[in-house]
């Protein structure tokens, strides 16, 4: 029984690990998205281990004008980023983004999974469908799971775009995210008794709000 | 004590002043919460340590101001005066034990973590924005080799699709139409079959069920069909007058015996 | 006077040439198109050696999973060629063998060694040449000898590959026309159970066949 897994490698020969890094780096230099370790798997021959190839690749490039770089659970090649200046050509306008929406980005990166009401009560201000509706086009964020409280409300996370963006391995290595929690002002503190809601009063900002939200549902 | 009027006039007016500057860009503050971030940094105190009843204050003047100068404020930063007022008072008044609900000073510390936290988020913000991004500090490959899409057709059979196959061709004179086969009928022409086969050994009355097929009372429908075309078929045979039958009450057995032939 | 270009680099002092190597490299992976040594030296920080910063880096990709090679006068980084099969994405596409295909796969496992002409006659129709090739390709038969017979035709047996798929040890384990009947299969009636009919080309019909089979052939 313990021979099995032997037999099968030696009918599904691996290529040797240099081949394998090889192929990841063919892989990886020819797309511009993210790959992940199953989808280089996929692509390289029965029995590749992607993963340990990787280890090799990124070693490889440490330090070199272009970078094997994680981006959540897939992997990329980036320029350095102290070449960027050598690259005016290749940078690529990108829309302004308003004050509001990146402190919604910030807010969803920092405390994802987040519900449009906790975005709110951490700003003090609704939040459009304008600002939302801009991340959710750029395809920094994306709806996570429905939290299970009355209404089941929709909650926003970041997405690998986001990460691959802001050069993150993941939404751990986001900067001051540990003094954040350490300061528990990443908690959620609900308010002492009656506080003024956000948006009370405001009706359009509420109607906003709900229409929002119910359209959100919908989906 | 007895400075505190002169301080409370003193900053107020302060507070006038700067709420007469702020208010200049009142457009320009995304809510109560921001306005409240704004004004607390005149206070030039860390934030954990801002006077949220001067904040409060600060607040109320700005509302006073903007009243006066015919600014529309929005509904949300008057309910946030009316709140702030709400909780100066609490603050300013010793407490009164028959009220319930939380302490001034519990809403006055919420408010400055509330401050806090927005203060927090936008450094943190600001942060995020000034890191190296794709497309301005790196940049991803700008030629990527597109993944050729070759359909490769695997076309399969199965034994059975073979059989099948074979027996097609080699059966193409006895091909016999699709018929369904009813297994769990036994018909009146089986059922008459059978009985004409047994009646010749009953000489006595014998129970009908007796002639049942055997191996029939297994399925509840096979049992109901035999039972029918049994019964029919003994009609058939008394008709013929092969067999007699008698039923001694509703319900009862129904018998049947061979009818002997007469003898004139 | 002639002292005069010096003066000017010391002033914009060269990076060093490992640096311009990475230079060269960041340009050419971002970069959409192929880049000359003009536009590389235009875009690198005054004083470079292009052309020099390439001999290394070309040298550096040799035998990698991409390679520095010119296209006309300009440079371009390219996956390595071969690794071409890496940039395919192969989509296998299972389909039903035609009828036709079967039933002359079917005549030739019964009755090999079997020549065309024999096929015809027992099959009725004749035996286009696509059906043959079909077969051909996919391995399933083979030419066997020749007949002694005038004109010397080819003969067509099956394959390993196609007892292999069949399950069967040789073409001798097929059943023969009285166990068909038994199994119903002469009757053109469904056999017991719930077998598909042949052109059932769903997936799960597919499955259910495969374990029709195995019950064949436990009788």
């Amino acid at each position: 029984m313990t021979d099995t897994p032997d037999i099968e490698e030696s009918l599904f020969e691996a290529p040797p690990l240099a081949e394998q890094e090889r192929m990841v780096e063919a892989i990886l230099f020819a797309t511009a998205e993210p790959v992940t370790v199953k989808e280089l798997n996929d692509r390289m021959p029965h029995g590749s281990d992607a993963a340990e190839a990787l280890v090799y690749l990124r070693k490889r490039y440490e330090g070199r004008g272009v970078n094997v770089v994680k981006v959540g659970d897939a992997w990329a090649v980036r320029t350095a980023p102290d070449l960027g200046f050598l690259m005016q050509k290749e940078t690529v306008e990108t829309r302004k983004l308003s004050r509001a929406a990146v402190e919604t980005l910030a807010i969803i990166a920092y405390h994802q999974p987040v519900t449009r009401a906790e975005i709110e009560e951490i700003r003090g201000v609704s939040v459009s469908r304008g600002t939302v509706d801009q991340l959710l086009e750029m395809e920094w964020i994306r709806f996570g799971r429905r939290r299970m409280t009355p209404g089941r409300p929709v909650t926003f996370v970041v997405t690998q775009n986001f990460l691959d963006h802001f050069g993150l391995e993941s939404a751990r290595d986001l900067p001051g995210l540990k003094e954040l929690r350490a300061a528990g002002l990443l908690e959620n503190r609900p308010p002492p008794g009656t506080m003024p809601q956000v948006g009370d009063g405001d009706i359009d900002a509420e109607e906003e709000t709900e229409e929002g939200q119910s359209e959100l549902f919908e989906d | 004590m007895t400075e505190t009027p002169t301080d409370m006039f003193d900053s107020s007016v302060a507070d006038r002043l700067a709420a007469e500057a702020l208010i200049v860009d009142v457009d320009g503050f995304e809510g109560p919460l921001d306005l409240l971030l704004n004004l607390s940094r005149t206070q030039k105190v860390d934030l954990r340590k801002v006077s949220v009843l001067q904040l409060a204050q600060q607040y109320l003047a700005f509302v006073e101001k903007a009243k006066e100068l015919r600014i529309e404020l929005a509904a949300d930063y008057l309910v946030m005066a009316a709140w702030l007022a709400f909780l100066k008072s609490r603050l300013l008044l010793p407490p009164d034990p028959t009220e319930d609900g939380p302490s001034g000073e519990d809403l006055a510390a919420h408010l400055a973590f509330q401050l806090e936290r927005l203060q927090a988020m936008r450094d943190v913000a600001a942060k995020l924005m000034a890191r190296d991004q794709l497309g301005r500090d790196f940049f991803a490959r700008g030629l990527p080799e597109t993944v050729e899409r070759v359909r490769k057709v695997d076309y399969t059979a199965t034994l059975l699709d073979l059989m099948q196959g074979y027996a097609r061709i080699r059966t193409k004179d006895e091909f016999r139409p699709f018929v369904m086969d009813r297994d769990a009928v036994f018909t009146m022409e089986q059922a008459l079959e059978r009985m004409r086969g047994l009646i010749g050994f009953a000489g006595t009355w014998t129970d009908i069920a007796t002639y049942m097929p055997d191996g029939w009372d297994a399925d509840p429908v096979r049992w109901r069909s035999a039972t029918a075309s049994t019964f029919a078929a003994s009609l058939e045979l008394a008709k013929e007058g092969k067999v007699e039958i008698r039923q001694s009450d509703t319900f009862a057995p129904i018998e049947l015996r061979r009818r002997e032939p007469r003898s004139d």
